[in-house]
Protein backbone atom coordinates (compact mmCIF):
# COMPACT_ATOMS: atom_id res chain seq x y z
CA UNK A 1 0.00 0.00 0.00
CA UNK A 2 2.30 2.46 -1.63
CA UNK A 3 0.65 5.64 -0.49
CA UNK A 4 0.11 5.33 3.04
CA UNK A 5 3.58 5.97 3.95
CA UNK A 6 3.79 8.96 6.63
CA UNK A 7 6.35 11.26 7.29
CA UNK A 8 7.74 9.32 9.88
CA UNK A 9 10.18 10.63 12.07
CA UNK A 10 10.77 13.92 9.84
CA UNK A 11 10.59 17.03 12.09
CA UNK A 12 8.02 19.68 10.76
CA UNK A 13 8.63 23.27 10.58
CA UNK A 14 7.09 24.67 13.40
CA UNK A 15 8.62 22.06 15.54
CA UNK A 16 12.62 22.57 13.92
CA UNK A 17 11.98 26.31 14.16
CA UNK A 18 11.56 25.74 17.93
CA UNK A 19 14.31 23.71 17.84
CA UNK A 20 16.52 25.80 16.53
CA UNK A 21 15.49 28.94 18.62
CA UNK A 22 15.73 26.77 22.18
CA UNK A 23 19.41 24.83 21.41
CA UNK A 24 20.08 28.98 21.52
CA UNK A 25 18.44 29.16 24.21
CA UNK A 26 16.32 31.69 23.04
CA UNK A 27 12.81 33.59 23.86
CA UNK A 28 10.59 33.48 20.89
CA UNK A 29 10.59 37.24 19.43
CA UNK A 30 10.61 38.29 16.38
CA UNK A 31 14.22 39.70 16.54
CA UNK A 32 15.58 36.01 17.83
CA UNK A 33 13.68 34.80 14.67
CA UNK A 34 15.61 36.89 12.45
CA UNK A 35 18.79 35.60 13.84
CA UNK A 36 17.94 31.77 13.04
CA UNK A 37 16.77 32.33 9.67
CA UNK A 38 20.00 31.19 7.97
CA UNK A 39 20.28 28.02 10.00
CA UNK A 40 16.43 27.55 8.42
CA UNK A 41 17.25 28.19 5.04
CA UNK A 42 20.26 25.74 5.43
CA UNK A 43 17.91 23.52 6.63
CA UNK A 44 15.92 23.27 3.62
CA UNK A 45 18.19 21.25 1.74
CA UNK A 46 17.98 18.76 3.95
CA UNK A 47 14.50 18.73 4.13
CA UNK A 48 14.76 18.64 0.01
CA UNK A 49 16.75 15.75 0.09
CA UNK A 50 15.42 13.41 3.19
CA UNK A 51 11.52 14.04 2.88
CA UNK A 52 10.51 16.45 -0.48
CA UNK A 53 7.28 16.23 0.18
CA UNK A 54 7.44 18.43 3.19
CA UNK A 55 9.01 20.92 1.47
CA UNK A 56 6.18 23.13 0.44
CA UNK A 57 5.28 23.37 4.15
CA UNK A 58 8.76 24.51 5.10
CA UNK A 59 8.70 26.94 2.44
CA UNK A 60 5.74 28.70 3.35
CA UNK A 61 7.77 29.15 6.97
CA UNK A 62 10.68 30.15 5.69
CA UNK A 63 9.05 33.10 3.83
CA UNK A 64 8.00 34.85 6.24
CA UNK A 65 11.54 34.43 7.96
CA UNK A 66 12.87 36.15 5.24
CA UNK A 67 10.47 38.86 5.52
CA UNK A 68 11.23 38.90 9.36
CA UNK A 69 14.98 39.38 8.52
CA UNK A 70 14.60 41.79 5.46
CA UNK A 71 12.74 44.05 8.16
CA UNK A 72 15.49 43.83 10.60
CA UNK A 73 18.23 44.47 7.67
CA UNK A 74 16.50 47.28 5.75
CA UNK A 75 15.26 50.09 7.77
CA UNK A 76 12.25 51.66 6.02
CA UNK A 77 11.27 48.12 4.74
CA UNK A 78 7.64 48.13 4.93
CA UNK A 79 5.22 45.07 5.31
CA UNK A 80 1.77 44.91 4.67
CA UNK A 81 -1.02 44.32 7.32
CA UNK A 82 -1.14 40.52 6.11
CA UNK A 83 2.70 40.32 6.23
CA UNK A 84 2.42 41.52 9.54
CA UNK A 85 -0.72 39.32 10.35
CA UNK A 86 1.74 36.49 9.13
CA UNK A 87 4.53 36.98 11.43
CA UNK A 88 2.75 37.59 14.31
CA UNK A 89 1.35 34.04 13.70
CA UNK A 90 3.97 32.48 13.29
CA UNK A 91 5.07 33.58 16.75
CA UNK A 92 1.72 32.64 18.16
CA UNK A 93 2.05 29.40 16.46
CA UNK A 94 5.81 28.71 18.15
CA UNK A 95 4.45 29.41 21.43
CA UNK A 96 0.86 27.42 20.83
CA UNK A 97 3.18 24.38 19.42
CA UNK A 98 6.28 24.87 22.48
CA UNK A 99 3.30 24.39 25.29
CA UNK A 100 1.73 21.61 23.48
CA UNK A 101 5.03 19.65 23.74
CA UNK A 102 4.97 19.59 27.11
CA UNK A 103 1.58 17.86 26.58
CA UNK A 104 3.49 15.34 24.56
CA UNK A 105 6.03 14.62 26.92
CA UNK A 106 3.08 14.07 29.84
CA UNK A 107 1.41 11.77 27.16
CA UNK A 108 4.45 9.42 25.79
CA UNK A 109 4.78 8.91 29.89
CA UNK A 110 1.28 7.45 30.01
CA UNK A 111 1.89 5.60 26.86
CA UNK A 112 4.88 4.14 28.21
CA UNK A 113 4.08 3.14 31.53
CA UNK A 114 2.03 0.55 29.44
CA UNK A 115 -0.48 0.17 32.65
CA UNK A 116 -3.67 -1.03 30.34
CA UNK A 117 -7.16 -0.82 31.52
CA UNK A 118 -8.72 -4.23 30.32
CA UNK A 119 -11.94 -4.48 29.09
CA UNK A 120 -14.09 -7.49 29.01
CA UNK A 121 -13.13 -10.13 26.43
CA UNK A 122 -15.78 -9.56 23.36
CA UNK A 123 -17.67 -13.03 23.81
CA UNK A 124 -17.32 -15.48 20.91
CA UNK A 125 -18.91 -15.38 18.17
CA UNK A 126 -22.02 -17.66 17.97
CA UNK A 127 -21.79 -20.39 15.61
CA UNK A 128 -25.55 -19.99 13.64
CA UNK A 129 -26.05 -16.15 14.48
CA UNK A 130 -29.72 -15.32 13.99
CA UNK A 131 -30.52 -13.12 10.42
CA UNK A 132 -31.43 -9.73 11.39
CA UNK A 133 -31.83 -7.36 8.57
CA UNK A 134 -32.43 -3.91 8.65
CA UNK A 135 -34.57 -1.69 6.38
CA UNK A 136 -31.20 0.44 5.22
CA UNK A 137 -30.08 -2.86 3.53
CA UNK A 138 -31.32 -2.89 -0.75
CA UNK A 139 -29.69 -2.85 -3.99
CA UNK A 140 -29.90 0.88 -4.33
CA UNK A 141 -28.20 1.32 -0.69
CA UNK A 142 -25.44 -0.56 -1.41
CA UNK A 143 -24.41 0.89 -4.77
CA UNK A 144 -24.64 4.22 -3.53
CA UNK A 145 -22.45 2.96 -0.32
CA UNK A 146 -19.47 1.84 -3.08
CA UNK A 147 -19.71 4.54 -5.47
CA UNK A 148 -19.01 6.99 -2.94
CA UNK A 149 -16.30 5.04 -1.10
CA UNK A 150 -14.35 4.33 -4.95
CA UNK A 151 -14.30 8.17 -5.61
CA UNK A 152 -12.85 8.44 -2.25
CA UNK A 153 -10.57 6.01 -3.03
CA UNK A 154 -9.75 7.66 -6.10
CA UNK A 155 -9.25 11.05 -4.41
CA UNK A 156 -7.09 9.57 -2.07
CA UNK A 157 -4.88 8.43 -4.95
CA UNK A 158 -4.93 11.57 -6.94
CA UNK A 159 -3.47 13.25 -3.84
CA UNK A 160 -0.41 11.32 -3.55
CA UNK A 161 0.00 10.87 -7.02
CA UNK A 162 0.09 14.86 -8.31
CA UNK A 163 2.20 15.43 -5.64
CA UNK A 164 5.27 16.78 -7.59
CA UNK A 165 8.49 18.02 -5.37
CA UNK A 166 9.76 21.15 -5.60
CA UNK A 167 13.67 20.64 -6.41
CA UNK A 168 15.60 22.94 -5.26
CA UNK A 169 19.07 21.81 -6.84
CA UNK A 170 17.25 21.91 -10.25
CA UNK A 171 16.11 25.74 -9.54
CA UNK A 172 19.78 26.88 -8.43
CA UNK A 173 21.62 25.03 -11.63
CA UNK A 174 18.44 26.61 -13.58
CA UNK A 175 19.45 29.92 -11.86
CA UNK A 176 22.68 29.75 -12.49
CA UNK A 177 21.70 29.37 -16.44
CA UNK A 178 19.52 31.82 -16.57
CA UNK A 179 21.83 34.60 -14.95
CA UNK A 180 24.54 33.13 -16.68
CA UNK A 181 27.97 35.34 -17.45
CA UNK A 182 25.44 38.88 -17.68
CA UNK A 183 24.04 40.57 -15.56
CA UNK A 184 20.24 39.73 -14.78
CA UNK A 185 16.92 40.93 -13.08
CA UNK A 186 15.30 38.81 -10.64
CA UNK A 187 11.70 39.73 -12.08
CA UNK A 188 12.53 38.61 -15.29
CA UNK A 189 13.67 35.44 -14.05
CA UNK A 190 10.67 34.65 -11.82
CA UNK A 191 8.44 35.83 -14.65
CA UNK A 192 4.98 33.36 -15.63
CA UNK A 193 6.01 31.38 -11.76
CA UNK A 194 3.72 30.20 -9.19
CA UNK A 195 4.11 31.60 -5.79
CA UNK A 196 5.67 28.41 -4.51
CA UNK A 197 8.26 28.51 -7.32
CA UNK A 198 8.69 32.14 -7.01
CA UNK A 199 10.00 31.73 -2.92
CA UNK A 200 11.92 28.87 -4.41
CA UNK A 201 14.24 30.92 -6.95
CA UNK A 202 14.05 33.53 -4.39
CA UNK A 203 16.26 30.81 -2.14
CA UNK A 204 18.28 29.48 -4.35
CA UNK A 205 19.27 33.44 -5.06
CA UNK A 206 19.70 33.37 -1.52
CA UNK A 207 21.70 30.35 -1.50
CA UNK A 208 23.61 31.60 -4.68
CA UNK A 209 24.68 34.91 -2.90
CA UNK A 210 25.70 32.95 0.54
CA UNK A 211 27.97 31.07 -1.51
CA UNK A 212 29.16 34.36 -3.51
CA UNK A 213 28.19 33.23 -6.87
CA UNK A 214 26.55 36.34 -7.32
CA UNK A 215 26.12 39.75 -6.29
CA UNK A 216 22.63 41.86 -6.03
CA UNK A 217 21.87 45.06 -5.48
CA UNK A 218 18.08 46.68 -5.31
CA UNK A 219 17.72 50.61 -5.48
CA UNK A 220 14.30 50.82 -2.67
CA UNK A 221 12.10 48.07 -1.01
CA UNK A 222 10.21 46.47 -3.36
CA UNK A 223 12.07 47.38 -6.43
CA UNK A 224 13.85 45.00 -9.04
CA UNK A 225 16.56 42.88 -7.87
CA UNK A 226 19.42 43.19 -9.87
CA UNK A 227 21.98 40.11 -10.27
CA UNK A 228 25.22 40.19 -11.09
CA UNK A 229 27.49 37.12 -11.44
CA UNK A 230 31.33 37.03 -9.65
CA UNK A 231 33.85 36.21 -11.27
CA UNK B 1 -0.86 -4.24 50.64
CA UNK B 2 -2.14 -7.67 49.32
CA UNK B 3 -4.33 -7.93 46.32
CA UNK B 4 -4.69 -11.10 46.16
CA UNK B 5 -8.65 -10.41 45.48
CA UNK B 6 -8.28 -7.11 43.35
CA UNK B 7 -6.38 -9.50 40.77
CA UNK B 8 -8.67 -12.43 40.80
CA UNK B 9 -11.56 -9.69 40.57
CA UNK B 10 -9.80 -8.33 36.94
CA UNK B 11 -8.92 -12.09 35.71
CA UNK B 12 -12.41 -13.19 36.50
CA UNK B 13 -13.85 -10.14 34.80
CA UNK B 14 -11.58 -10.65 31.61
CA UNK B 15 -12.14 -13.79 30.77
CA UNK B 16 -15.57 -14.79 30.10
CA UNK B 17 -15.22 -18.41 30.94
CA UNK B 18 -14.83 -20.51 33.96
CA UNK B 19 -11.48 -20.42 35.51
CA UNK B 20 -10.24 -22.79 38.25
CA UNK B 21 -9.02 -22.47 41.12
CA UNK B 22 -5.46 -23.63 39.92
CA UNK B 23 -5.07 -21.86 36.77
CA UNK B 24 -6.46 -18.69 39.04
CA UNK B 25 -3.15 -19.54 41.23
CA UNK B 26 -0.83 -20.08 38.39
CA UNK B 27 -2.26 -16.66 36.89
CA UNK B 28 -1.63 -14.48 40.15
CA UNK B 29 1.30 -16.81 41.13
CA UNK B 30 -0.55 -17.92 44.53
CA UNK B 31 -0.95 -20.39 46.73
CA UNK B 32 -4.26 -22.20 45.63
CA UNK B 33 -5.51 -21.74 49.66
CA UNK B 34 -4.79 -18.59 49.08
CA UNK B 35 -6.42 -17.84 46.11
CA UNK B 36 -9.62 -19.87 47.97
CA UNK B 37 -9.87 -17.89 50.27
CA UNK B 38 -9.72 -14.69 48.14
CA UNK B 39 -12.28 -16.22 45.87
CA UNK B 40 -14.55 -16.80 48.82
CA UNK B 41 -14.24 -12.93 50.71
CA UNK B 42 -15.18 -11.97 46.43
CA UNK B 43 -18.40 -14.39 46.92
CA UNK B 44 -19.42 -12.72 49.74
CA UNK B 45 -19.13 -9.27 48.83
CA UNK B 46 -21.16 -9.52 45.34
CA UNK B 47 -23.49 -11.43 47.17
CA UNK B 48 -24.30 -9.00 50.31
CA UNK B 49 -23.64 -5.84 48.14
CA UNK B 50 -26.31 -4.46 45.96
CA UNK B 51 -24.17 -5.43 42.67
CA UNK B 52 -26.13 -6.70 39.71
CA UNK B 53 -22.88 -9.22 39.29
CA UNK B 54 -22.54 -12.28 40.91
CA UNK B 55 -19.35 -14.75 41.76
CA UNK B 56 -20.56 -18.18 39.84
CA UNK B 57 -18.78 -22.00 41.05
CA UNK B 58 -19.64 -24.52 38.78
CA UNK B 59 -17.31 -28.00 37.91
CA UNK B 60 -15.20 -26.61 35.77
CA UNK B 61 -14.06 -23.63 37.36
CA UNK B 62 -15.48 -19.98 39.08
CA UNK B 63 -16.61 -17.42 37.10
CA UNK B 64 -18.34 -13.72 37.15
CA UNK B 65 -22.04 -13.73 35.86
CA UNK B 66 -25.26 -11.25 36.01
CA UNK B 67 -27.59 -12.39 38.45
CA UNK B 68 -30.23 -14.35 37.89
CA UNK B 69 -33.04 -11.84 38.56
CA UNK B 70 -31.47 -9.34 36.12
CA UNK B 71 -32.17 -11.47 32.98
CA UNK B 72 -35.34 -9.53 31.96
CA UNK B 73 -32.81 -6.74 31.36
CA UNK B 74 -30.53 -8.85 29.37
CA UNK B 75 -33.48 -9.53 26.99
CA UNK B 76 -33.98 -6.03 27.09
CA UNK B 77 -30.32 -4.87 26.24
CA UNK B 78 -30.83 -7.72 23.38
CA UNK B 79 -34.42 -6.42 22.15
CA UNK B 80 -32.31 -3.18 21.99
CA UNK B 81 -29.32 -4.11 19.78
CA UNK B 82 -31.68 -5.97 17.52
CA UNK B 83 -33.99 -2.94 16.71
CA UNK B 84 -31.08 -0.73 16.24
CA UNK B 85 -30.93 0.37 12.72
CA UNK B 86 -27.66 -0.01 10.47
CA UNK B 87 -25.31 2.93 11.23
CA UNK B 88 -23.82 4.25 8.19
CA UNK B 89 -20.54 2.54 8.63
CA UNK B 90 -21.89 -0.57 8.92
CA UNK B 91 -23.90 -0.01 6.17
CA UNK B 92 -20.73 1.22 3.73
CA UNK B 93 -18.65 -2.27 5.37
CA UNK B 94 -21.63 -4.39 4.42
CA UNK B 95 -21.46 -2.83 0.86
CA UNK B 96 -17.89 -3.00 0.27
CA UNK B 97 -18.57 -7.25 1.52
CA UNK B 98 -21.45 -7.32 -0.83
CA UNK B 99 -19.33 -6.74 -3.39
CA UNK B 100 -15.51 -7.58 -3.04
CA UNK B 101 -16.00 -10.68 -1.55
CA UNK B 102 -13.93 -12.41 0.00
CA UNK B 103 -12.04 -9.78 1.08
CA UNK B 104 -9.54 -9.17 4.62
CA UNK B 105 -10.66 -7.02 7.42
CA UNK B 106 -7.04 -4.84 6.07
CA UNK B 107 -8.29 -4.19 2.82
CA UNK B 108 -11.27 -3.05 4.18
CA UNK B 109 -9.59 -0.75 6.52
CA UNK B 110 -7.85 0.11 3.83
CA UNK B 111 -10.60 1.48 1.82
CA UNK B 112 -12.34 2.82 4.54
CA UNK B 113 -9.29 4.46 6.07
CA UNK B 114 -10.39 3.68 9.35
CA UNK B 115 -10.55 1.06 12.10
CA UNK B 116 -13.18 -2.01 11.33
CA UNK B 117 -12.92 -4.28 13.63
CA UNK B 118 -16.10 -3.41 16.06
CA UNK B 119 -18.55 -3.23 12.93
CA UNK B 120 -17.17 -6.58 11.56
CA UNK B 121 -18.55 -8.00 14.69
CA UNK B 122 -21.62 -6.27 14.48
CA UNK B 123 -22.41 -7.49 11.53
CA UNK B 124 -21.15 -11.06 11.82
CA UNK B 125 -23.43 -11.39 15.31
CA UNK B 126 -26.33 -10.09 12.53
CA UNK B 127 -25.98 -12.85 10.30
CA UNK B 128 -25.26 -10.27 7.55
CA UNK B 129 -21.89 -11.47 6.95
CA UNK B 130 -19.98 -14.92 7.24
CA UNK B 131 -15.65 -15.00 7.92
CA UNK B 132 -13.69 -18.11 6.22
CA UNK B 133 -10.33 -18.63 7.24
CA UNK B 134 -7.74 -16.76 5.04
CA UNK B 135 -6.25 -19.28 2.67
CA UNK B 136 -2.60 -17.82 2.82
CA UNK B 137 -2.45 -16.63 6.30
CA UNK B 138 -2.37 -17.81 9.55
CA UNK B 139 -5.31 -16.56 12.17
CA UNK B 140 -6.80 -14.05 9.19
CA UNK B 141 -9.90 -14.44 7.57
CA UNK B 142 -12.14 -13.43 4.76
CA UNK B 143 -15.56 -11.90 4.47
CA UNK B 144 -18.42 -12.34 2.76
CA UNK B 145 -22.33 -11.86 2.74
CA UNK B 146 -24.34 -14.48 3.83
CA UNK B 147 -26.88 -16.66 1.72
CA UNK B 148 -29.74 -14.95 3.59
CA UNK B 149 -28.40 -11.30 2.65
CA UNK B 150 -28.40 -11.96 -0.65
CA UNK B 151 -31.84 -13.67 -0.27
CA UNK B 152 -33.05 -10.46 1.89
CA UNK B 153 -31.64 -8.30 -1.41
CA UNK B 154 -34.08 -10.72 -3.98
CA UNK B 155 -31.02 -11.90 -5.76
CA UNK B 156 -29.89 -15.17 -6.57
CA UNK B 157 -25.83 -14.22 -6.69
CA UNK B 158 -23.94 -11.33 -5.95
CA UNK B 159 -22.61 -10.57 -9.17
CA UNK B 160 -26.37 -9.62 -9.84
CA UNK B 161 -25.60 -6.64 -7.80
CA UNK B 162 -26.12 -3.61 -9.84
CA UNK B 163 -22.87 -2.37 -11.49
CA UNK B 164 -21.12 -5.14 -10.19
CA UNK B 165 -18.22 -5.91 -12.70
CA UNK B 166 -17.37 -2.18 -12.89
CA UNK B 167 -16.53 -2.35 -9.14
CA UNK B 168 -14.54 -5.47 -9.65
CA UNK B 169 -11.64 -3.24 -10.62
CA UNK B 170 -11.28 -1.67 -7.15
CA UNK B 171 -10.39 -4.59 -5.50
CA UNK B 172 -7.16 -5.17 -7.80
CA UNK B 173 -6.54 -1.92 -7.34
CA UNK B 174 -6.08 -2.32 -3.63
CA UNK B 175 -4.38 -5.72 -3.73
CA UNK B 176 -1.98 -3.95 -6.18
CA UNK B 177 -0.69 -1.78 -3.44
CA UNK C 1 -36.52 -1.37 46.49
CA UNK C 2 -34.94 0.71 43.80
CA UNK C 3 -32.57 -1.34 41.53
CA UNK C 4 -31.68 0.93 38.72
CA UNK C 5 -27.66 0.84 39.97
CA UNK C 6 -28.27 -3.10 39.84
CA UNK C 7 -29.41 -2.88 36.32
CA UNK C 8 -27.15 -0.85 35.48
CA UNK C 9 -24.16 -2.81 36.22
CA UNK C 10 -25.65 -5.67 34.98
CA UNK C 11 -26.05 -4.18 31.26
CA UNK C 12 -22.01 -3.17 31.29
CA UNK C 13 -20.67 -6.11 32.29
CA UNK C 14 -22.87 -7.88 29.86
CA UNK C 15 -22.29 -5.44 26.97
CA UNK C 16 -18.06 -5.13 25.89
CA UNK C 17 -18.14 -1.97 24.19
CA UNK C 18 -19.05 1.65 25.62
CA UNK C 19 -22.41 2.11 26.34
CA UNK C 20 -24.28 5.62 26.06
CA UNK C 21 -26.17 6.91 28.65
CA UNK C 22 -29.12 7.10 26.15
CA UNK C 23 -28.95 3.76 25.50
CA UNK C 24 -28.69 2.66 29.46
CA UNK C 25 -32.17 4.64 29.97
CA UNK C 26 -33.69 3.06 27.43
CA UNK C 27 -32.49 -0.31 28.16
CA UNK C 28 -33.35 0.25 32.20
CA UNK C 29 -36.36 2.02 31.05
CA UNK C 30 -35.23 5.00 33.32
CA UNK C 31 -34.82 8.49 32.66
CA UNK C 32 -31.40 9.86 31.49
CA UNK C 33 -30.50 11.88 35.25
CA UNK C 34 -31.57 9.00 37.22
CA UNK C 35 -29.21 6.92 35.14
CA UNK C 36 -26.12 9.66 35.13
CA UNK C 37 -26.53 9.50 39.08
CA UNK C 38 -26.75 5.15 39.28
CA UNK C 39 -23.73 5.92 37.47
CA UNK C 40 -21.89 8.24 39.65
CA UNK C 41 -22.74 5.78 42.30
CA UNK C 42 -21.34 2.93 40.48
CA UNK C 43 -18.43 4.76 39.88
CA UNK C 44 -17.86 5.51 43.38
CA UNK C 45 -18.17 2.04 44.60
CA UNK C 46 -15.47 0.57 42.07
CA UNK C 47 -13.08 3.72 42.88
CA UNK C 48 -13.04 3.26 46.46
CA UNK C 49 -13.91 -0.04 47.07
CA UNK C 50 -10.18 -2.82 46.53
CA UNK C 51 -11.72 -3.84 43.51
CA UNK C 52 -10.25 -4.87 40.95
CA UNK C 53 -12.29 -3.66 38.60
CA UNK C 54 -13.22 0.09 37.93
CA UNK C 55 -15.69 2.65 35.54
CA UNK C 56 -14.23 3.83 32.43
CA UNK C 57 -15.66 7.51 30.92
CA UNK C 58 -15.37 7.99 27.24
CA UNK C 59 -17.50 10.46 24.42
CA UNK C 60 -19.27 7.98 23.28
CA UNK C 61 -19.82 6.23 26.86
CA UNK C 62 -18.88 4.13 29.77
CA UNK C 63 -17.35 1.09 30.24
CA UNK C 64 -16.25 -1.33 32.75
CA UNK C 65 -12.60 -2.47 32.70
CA UNK C 66 -10.13 -4.01 34.86
CA UNK C 67 -7.51 -1.38 36.94
CA UNK C 68 -4.64 -0.46 35.24
CA UNK C 69 -2.62 -1.60 38.40
CA UNK C 70 -3.62 -4.82 37.28
CA UNK C 71 -2.04 -4.28 34.24
CA UNK C 72 1.11 -6.88 34.24
CA UNK C 73 -1.34 -9.67 35.40
CA UNK C 74 -3.70 -9.19 32.37
CA UNK C 75 -1.01 -8.88 29.88
CA UNK C 76 -0.24 -12.51 29.67
CA UNK C 77 -4.04 -13.17 29.64
CA UNK C 78 -5.50 -11.20 26.90
CA UNK C 79 -3.67 -10.50 23.52
CA UNK C 80 -3.19 -6.99 22.67
CA UNK C 81 -2.58 -5.03 19.24
CA UNK C 82 -2.88 -1.46 19.67
CA UNK C 83 -0.20 -1.04 22.03
CA UNK C 84 2.57 -0.99 19.41
CA UNK C 85 5.25 1.60 19.16
CA UNK C 86 4.53 5.43 17.66
CA UNK C 87 6.05 6.99 14.54
CA UNK C 88 7.30 10.91 15.93
CA UNK C 89 4.29 12.15 13.73
CA UNK C 90 2.19 9.67 15.60
CA UNK C 91 2.89 10.22 18.80
CA UNK C 92 2.29 14.46 18.31
CA UNK C 93 -1.29 13.91 16.62
CA UNK C 94 -2.18 11.29 19.02
CA UNK C 95 -1.13 13.57 21.52
CA UNK C 96 -3.11 17.04 20.14
CA UNK C 97 -5.75 15.10 20.05
CA UNK C 98 -5.91 13.64 23.01
CA UNK C 99 -5.76 17.09 24.80
CA UNK C 100 -7.53 19.22 22.53
CA UNK C 101 -10.07 16.76 21.10
CA UNK C 102 -12.67 17.18 19.42
CA UNK C 103 -10.50 18.57 17.00
CA UNK C 104 -10.68 19.67 13.41
CA UNK C 105 -8.05 18.67 10.72
CA UNK C 106 -7.06 21.94 10.05
CA UNK C 107 -7.04 22.93 13.65
CA UNK C 108 -4.25 19.74 13.81
CA UNK C 109 -2.07 21.17 10.83
CA UNK C 110 -2.11 24.75 12.01
CA UNK C 111 -0.23 23.58 15.24
CA UNK C 112 1.83 21.10 13.65
CA UNK C 113 2.51 22.66 10.08
CA UNK C 114 2.25 19.78 8.04
CA UNK C 115 -0.36 18.09 6.31
CA UNK C 116 -1.34 15.69 8.75
CA UNK C 117 -3.98 13.39 6.17
CA UNK C 118 -1.52 10.11 6.17
CA UNK C 119 -0.90 10.33 9.72
CA UNK C 120 -4.59 10.42 10.96
CA UNK C 121 -5.52 7.71 8.60
CA UNK C 122 -2.55 5.32 9.93
CA UNK C 123 -3.89 6.19 13.72
CA UNK C 124 -7.86 5.78 12.26
CA UNK C 125 -7.24 2.16 10.99
CA UNK C 126 -5.36 1.25 13.97
CA UNK C 127 -8.10 2.25 16.50
CA UNK C 128 -6.31 4.85 18.12
CA UNK C 129 -8.61 7.73 16.91
CA UNK C 130 -11.85 8.15 15.55
CA UNK C 131 -13.66 10.74 13.64
CA UNK C 132 -17.32 12.41 14.43
CA UNK C 133 -18.89 14.51 11.94
CA UNK C 134 -18.35 18.19 12.22
CA UNK C 135 -21.22 19.88 13.65
CA UNK C 136 -20.89 23.08 11.45
CA UNK C 137 -19.31 21.81 8.15
CA UNK C 138 -20.19 19.54 5.68
CA UNK C 139 -17.95 16.73 5.00
CA UNK C 140 -15.68 17.51 7.83
CA UNK C 141 -15.03 15.24 10.44
CA UNK C 142 -13.52 15.97 14.85
CA UNK C 143 -10.88 13.58 15.89
CA UNK C 144 -11.19 12.79 19.36
CA UNK C 145 -9.58 9.61 21.12
CA UNK C 146 -10.76 6.27 20.85
CA UNK C 147 -12.33 4.38 24.34
CA UNK C 148 -9.07 1.82 23.61
CA UNK C 149 -7.01 4.33 23.82
CA UNK C 150 -8.26 6.06 27.03
CA UNK C 151 -8.13 2.41 28.57
CA UNK C 152 -4.72 1.82 27.22
CA UNK C 153 -3.43 5.26 29.34
CA UNK C 154 -4.28 3.33 32.09
CA UNK C 155 -6.64 6.21 32.98
CA UNK C 156 -10.66 5.98 33.26
CA UNK C 157 -11.62 9.31 31.76
CA UNK C 158 -9.53 11.55 29.23
CA UNK C 159 -9.36 14.80 32.05
CA UNK C 160 -7.24 12.64 34.03
CA UNK C 161 -4.44 13.13 31.87
CA UNK C 162 -1.75 15.19 33.35
CA UNK C 163 -2.63 18.75 33.31
CA UNK C 164 -5.46 18.52 31.12
CA UNK C 165 -7.34 22.15 32.37
CA UNK C 166 -3.83 23.88 31.31
CA UNK C 167 -4.88 22.98 27.70
CA UNK C 168 -8.48 23.50 27.41
CA UNK C 169 -7.90 27.16 27.72
CA UNK C 170 -5.28 27.22 24.47
CA UNK C 171 -8.24 25.17 22.58
CA UNK C 172 -10.33 27.89 22.66
CA UNK C 173 -7.38 30.01 21.70
CA UNK C 174 -6.48 27.89 19.08
CA UNK C 175 -10.44 27.43 17.37
CA UNK C 176 -10.74 31.38 17.37
CA UNK C 177 -8.12 31.29 14.65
Amino acid sequence: MAYEIETTGFKGPIQKLLEFIEDKKYEITEINLAKITGDFLDYLKIVENDEPRLLADFIAVAAKLILIKSRTLIPDFELTPEEEEGIKDLERRLIIYKSLKDAEENFLSLWKKNRISFAKDPTPLEQNPVFIPSSEISLPSLLASIAAMRSSITALKTQYEDYEPLNFEAYVSELITRIGKSVSKFGSVAENRNKNEVIVLFLALLHLLKDNKVSISQDSPFSEITITPNG
Amino acid sequence: MDNTEQKIEAVLFAIEDPVSLKKLASIVHEKEEKVSEAVESLKQKYASEKSGIHLVSHDSGIQLATKPELSPILEELVKTEIHESLTPAALETLSLISYLSPISKSSLEYIRGVNSSFTLRNLLIRGLIERIPHPKKTNAYLYRPTADLIRHLGISDKNELPEFDKYQKLKEEIENE
